[in-house]
């Protein structure tokens, strides 16, 4: 037994944590904003040469040994700097995808997602209640020989910049993964952002022809559900850790704070409702962590994934949303003012409270899987 | 004990709702349903035409040009306007600063203001925070000193709402240093378009305009400005706080925004159901209704015993709390009801917009953006922490 | 409208007050609890004429005008003193039954249970999902023109002392409700006691025969729980304004606590973390009360008064109950030691929330009618 | 980062469980399921046979004859009892005395105490609060003077767990009042039948005797009897508060309780499906589950920490708030779970016993008693609120 973060974890997180405040400050970040496509080449550059997109993956692909723990600890350094460049999404889960659906030594699409020369997407949305989780929404016509599909989508992240897009559609009952190409197969996209500024995608098929050589694989539905259901948690739970790299920020962001803000003649840190406030975030945050490892540590078994997963999902939903706002408030005026950055990580946890189903879907999946 | 609406009760009520829909277009109140804001020029149309109607300035006494409604009026007019999502009326000139000129106030100050005000002609702010001074307001470093008819006033107001729009402040400063803090505080209205005065919006979460910080630069105010004396400002600010009582609770637009998530929750699905079937979020919902209807029937409470003559005390404090409280937890619920469209940023009045395009319903257009703006209530108007420390000394005796 | 106390209110409060001090002191009340048969009499005898027992209902059967504020007023007062006579179920539910099924001007039952002379039960069991409500473990048999009843109930308050019986019965689809008799219709019961002393019952019917002439009423299903609905709830605000008067009190004990007992050199209400919890209780306190209320201002008209009533109970096992937890929480070692009254206040607010529906199944019914 | 079990883990876990099984009837355990509690006799008896076992004192060095279990050992040992509902191991001489005596006693003090501990021939009382001292301990007045070889012990101690069975009091008393109240303190063993000690229950809301006033009236207390030296009595107490740790948060027995609870939640039903499936409890129960793993895995890691040398600091009070709030929302809930049965009074195991008969399953004969009775645990061992200021101390530097 042994939950204390190994040698390469320690390194990872440091040499992460050395990399985004020299990279990616508060006020770098504001920049990347203003030109996000710009931004987004030049840190998957860096990303892919540090190392952090081999991070979840094996060596004969190019990456590491895809340690768990080590793709979590990156993950949690992501999100204290709040990262807006979509590694859960353009990483983590084509990866995984291509990890568990089509892996052979060397595969070359994995090949390409973690050297970063290529980005891959995958078609899904990870909405509150996955209400079109995938396929849901699309129709398939075959006339003379040919196979089109049709339909509309929302809430693909990490679409805006894809070079392919892996597109499972449902065909005779069983799903036909496609692999679309950018212009060659055309389809519309509209992007927009989130409260975050994270870019959201709306993806619309119009007759669409798939063609027999983009096709990657078929597979039925009961098997292809369950293998993504194994990468979903494994991106939830990615999300996860950002959102504990975030809480623990913003704690630290708040206990910063009541240290210096005098009131009444008094650091407001010196009043005890305050104290046994931060108290309390303290202890969140150190529940968040602690089921955060439980995730990380039950990922290999499925009643265990799926449990634990859905706890850390609804401790994030209830729990240490609750703390989001309370650090906002400890904050006063200066908390819902958009030049302090603690407004913007109060902002990324109300996104992800949102994704990948809310507290209310996770109650729901828990109570079915106990 | 009772509730019952005398004809006259329903009389009045059916008055207000002919007045709205004569006023403000369909489209302007659907708009506002779904969360737009209302421009400048909508809000002082409407105060002036309820001015014109002799609907305006409920708390201010006749001979001052105001309706002097019962509780009972003000409790149907806020209900109608609330449900109707009209403009809400701009408090800072007619409910804080003018009671104040009307108590404090010299008749000359009394001609020179109060009819501006009625007629909203002039647009008020509150000059009150400081950038070292939010909780502890007596904190506050604004100086004014005296030279021959004026005062030379030097300082920063942030926090500011609506400074933007604003003709005039009323303004707290410091007026003498060698004393205890609340001692050395004077009352001052000040033109917005005096020489050496500033502003400068503050981009709030949800990326609008709301708030400001006014520099002031020796900025001459006439001692005519002053309200009642020099160092007496701590009192009158007192009185003014004093006058919020009434709408600091916001009942009557919670209601109209908890009816607004029904709707929105019977239109959601959530397998295939409607939301509002969903035991989970009905719960919630329900919770919500509690504490909405503990609310309201508290401040009917308060309200029967004022109009009973009974004196008021910590009640102010008791429903800025729950109140606010109540806010915020409406929005949060509606931002899980209405999906993952909640986080995308609106296509409306928003200063650093960036989405030409919204891909969820129209009622969820501004449901985002409300959630991260209304973080404020619960910290303005004195935070609920320091109307806790109120209530402790006011109610407890601690 | 007029949410403010009637003179009416006025004195019923201050005359109850000045009547429960003297002669139902917390040490009083040990006492009874020491001999509860004895102290029954004594109190009902009391209350009797203190006009108490005709608070709920008409002139015309020697009550007052039934004035709900009125009776709710009284129970408030009950609440505070920790009343263990249940006149909630001896005058309130028998005697709205009676009001509501069989009202004649000058009823006979009405006048007996108002004047006190004889004591009246119904058969019906408020428990905490309303599991066997009524009649639904009655077994009928008819053999030889005889009509006999087999079956077991619980959760019968108020039965101890009784000289009459009400008994609802489903035969052939119709209720019937008879009038049973102390010593003539023979039946068992064993008593038992709850965590805060009060008596509750066992009734066992062995083939009990059902005769013609104790037979009241026969009337359909639909009208008879539609009926009874109202008593439940009469009944049920009554609780909850009984739990009104307990939560009051032990607001002010806790106050008083904090007001004089020191730790570190100051009264503990010095520190501003009692101080918040101290005006969160004040708060939650009113609170209860403007919902209470609202229950009575709702009675009338049905729908209004499920959802009000619903609130008030779910708001008691929710808000008022934690509030009764953190009062005991702030009386430290002193909150758990039996001699205190404290406790006492408690155990019966815990009761309270388990009795009449506790708020979940209140949050269905409340969703059910909204 | 792992949790895998080793084989000699399982070895270890197996060992447990057969001696277990050896020691201890299938009803003793049935009864102490269903909340029976356990006599004196049965509590000895069992230490007894641990002790014989070798498997007693895990907090003890091997050499004082503990069993020195690594944090693995005594997170399966923990386990193993609470799910089987074995007696639990009385802390007050094995967990507190024991080590403060192996750490600060005498040659003399360690072979006159440490063995009779190990075999649990004395059964030890903690004598620290006093009526005016609880969270403000270093306040306390109990009294010990110097009079040649011995104190004269004067004052009154109360709250003290399972005095009336106790041969032997660890004490603090004050012995300096000339100074700052945390150095005028020592740490005295009082034997319990010196002359002048009168034990007075204090019964309980659930009506049991647990906890007792002591008063000490001129008892005679030899000076051999001190710990440490004279006014040193504070650095012995913290010593002592730092070796609960392990035992504080009562993870295993919460998690036992769960255990049970959903086997209730099975057996009751609502609207005639189980209880465990209506979707209002079942989210309440899932958020014990979820309370109850974080607790449990930040205990793992405070161990897996502590395995690897790391300093602890805060990590007793942030387990002692969570674990006794979780104790209560999971007897809450149980509470719940039997439907009005759990308010009805148990007929076993009651001082002021009323009811002859409970009409109840046997699972819901206790629950109200233990709903009423766990009260206690966000007061004892330091209330919740202290905890929180020593963490605000330690961890915030507040």
């Amino acid at each position: 037994m042994n939950l204390s973060l190994s040698e390469d974890q320690v390194l990872i997180k440091e040499s992460a944590e050395k990399f985004l405040n020299l990279n990616y400050s508060f006020e770098k970040r504001r920049s990347f904003l203003e030109n996000k496509k710009e931004a987004y080449k030049k840190n998957w550059k860096n990303f892919a040469e540090l190392g952090w997109l081999g991070l979840a993956f094996s060596e004969d692909v190019g990456g590491f040994d895809g340690n768990i723990n080590n793709t979590m600890t990156l993950m949690e350094s992501l999100g204290s700097a709040l990262v807006s460049e979509p590694l859960i999404f353009n990483n983590l889960v084509v990866g995984k995808f291509f990890e568990k659906f089509l892996y052979v030594k060397g595969n070359e699409h994995l090949k390409e997602i973690i050297s970063g020369e290529k980005i891959y997407s995958l078609l899904f949305s990870p909405n509150q209640n996955y209400k079109n989780l995938i396929l849901d929404t699309l129709i398939v016509k075959k006339e003379n020989n040919k196979t089109t599909v049709s339909g509309k989508y929302n809430f693909i992240f990490g679409l805006d910049e894809f070079d392919y897009l892996i597109t499972p559609i449902l065909i005779d009952n069983k799903i036909h993964v496609y692999l679309l190409k950018k212009n060659i197969d055309l389809f519309d996209t509209r992007n927009y952002e989130t409260i975050d500024n994270l870019v959201v995608s709306e993806v619309e098929f119009n007759s669409l022809e798939l063609k027999e050589n983009s096709l990657l694989l078929t597979i039925n539905k009961k098997e292809f559900f369950e293998k993504l259901s194994y990468i979903i948690d494994y991106a939830t739970l990615a999300m996860c850790s950002q959102a504990l790299g975030i809480i623990d920020k913003m704690y630290a962001l708040t206990l910063e704070y009541c240290k210096t803000r005098e009131q009444f003649g008094k650091k407001i840190g010196a009043f005890q409702v305050i104290q046994h406030r931060l108290v309390d975030m303290h202890i969140v945050k150190e529940e968040m962590r602690s089921l955060n490892y439980m995730g990380q540590l039950s990922m290999e078994e499925e009643q265990q994934r799926i449990k634990s997963i859905s706890l850390s999902k609804i401790f994030l939903g209830t729990n240490a949303k609750h703390m989001s706002q309370d650090c906002i408030q400890l904050h006063g005026g200066m908390g819902v003012a958009k030049e302090m950055s603690i407004g913007h990580y109060f902002a990324r946890i109300t996104t992800f409270c949102s994704l990948f189903g809310n507290s209310d879907y996770h109650k729901e999946r828990y109570a079915i899987n106990d | 004990m009772n509730l019952n609406y005398r004809d006259e009760d329903n009389k009045f009520r059916k008055e207000i709702k002919d007045f709205i829909k004569s006023n403000l277009s369909e489209e302007v109140l659907k708009k506002a349903s779904n969360g737009g804001k209302y421009t400048k020029d909508e809000i002082v149309n409407w105060q002036k035409a309820l001015f014109k109607k002799g609907m305006f300035a409920s708390n201010w006494p006749k001979e001052y040009g105001g309706c002097d409604w019962n509780p009972m009026q003000r409790y149907i007019f806020d209900q109608e306007t609330a449900f109707a999502n009209t403009p809400q009326i701009v408090p800072f000139g007619v409910t804080m600063v003018g009671p104040v000129i009307i108590k404090f106030g010299t008749s000359i100050q009394k001609e020179r203001y109060l009819p501006k005000i009625l007629n909203s002609d002039h647009w008020w702010c509150q000059g009150y925070s400081e950038p070292g001074s939010g909780s502890d307001l007596a904190s506050l470093q604004t100086k004014a000193v005296s030279e021959g008819n004026n005062y030379i006033v030097n300082g920063t107001k942030t926090w500011t709402t609506l400074a933007q729009h604003s003709d005039w402040m009323f303004c707290l400063v410091r007026t003498n240093t060698k004393c205890k803090p609340q001692e050395g505080i004077s009352f001052l209205l000040i033109d917005m378009n005096s020489k050496g005065i500033k502003v400068e919006p503050i981009i709030t979460l949800d990326g609008s305009h709301e708030i400001n910080t006014v520099y002031l630069e020796d900025v001459v105010v006439p001692k005519d400005n002053l309200i009642y004396e020099e160092n007496k400002g701590w009192t009158v600010a007192k009185y003014l706080l004093s006058h919020e009582r009434t709408s600091i609770a916001q009942v009557a637009r919670s209601k109209s925004a908890i009816k607004k998530l029904k709707y929105i929750a019977s239109q959601e699905t959530y397998s295939n159901r409607p939301l509002i079937n969903n035991v989970r979020f009905r719960d919630k919902l329900t919770k919500l209704e509690m504490d909405m209807h503990a609310l309201e029937y508290s401040e009917l409470r308060i309200l029967s015993d004022e109009a009973k003559g009974a004196a008021l005390g910590s009640e102010a404090s008791f429903l800025k709390i729950r109140g606010s409280e109540l806010q915020q937890k409406i929005s949060e619920l509606t931002l899980e009801a209405v999906g993952s469209f909640g986080i995308i940023q609106s296509n409306e009045s928003n200063i650093e917009k960036t989405n030409e395009y919204f891909p969820g319903p129209e009622y969820a257009n501004n449901v985002g953006a409300e959630y991260l703006n209304l973080r404020k209530t619960t910290i303005y108007g004195g935070s609920n922490e320091i109307q806790k420390n109120i209530l402790s000394k006011m109610v407890l005796g601690l």
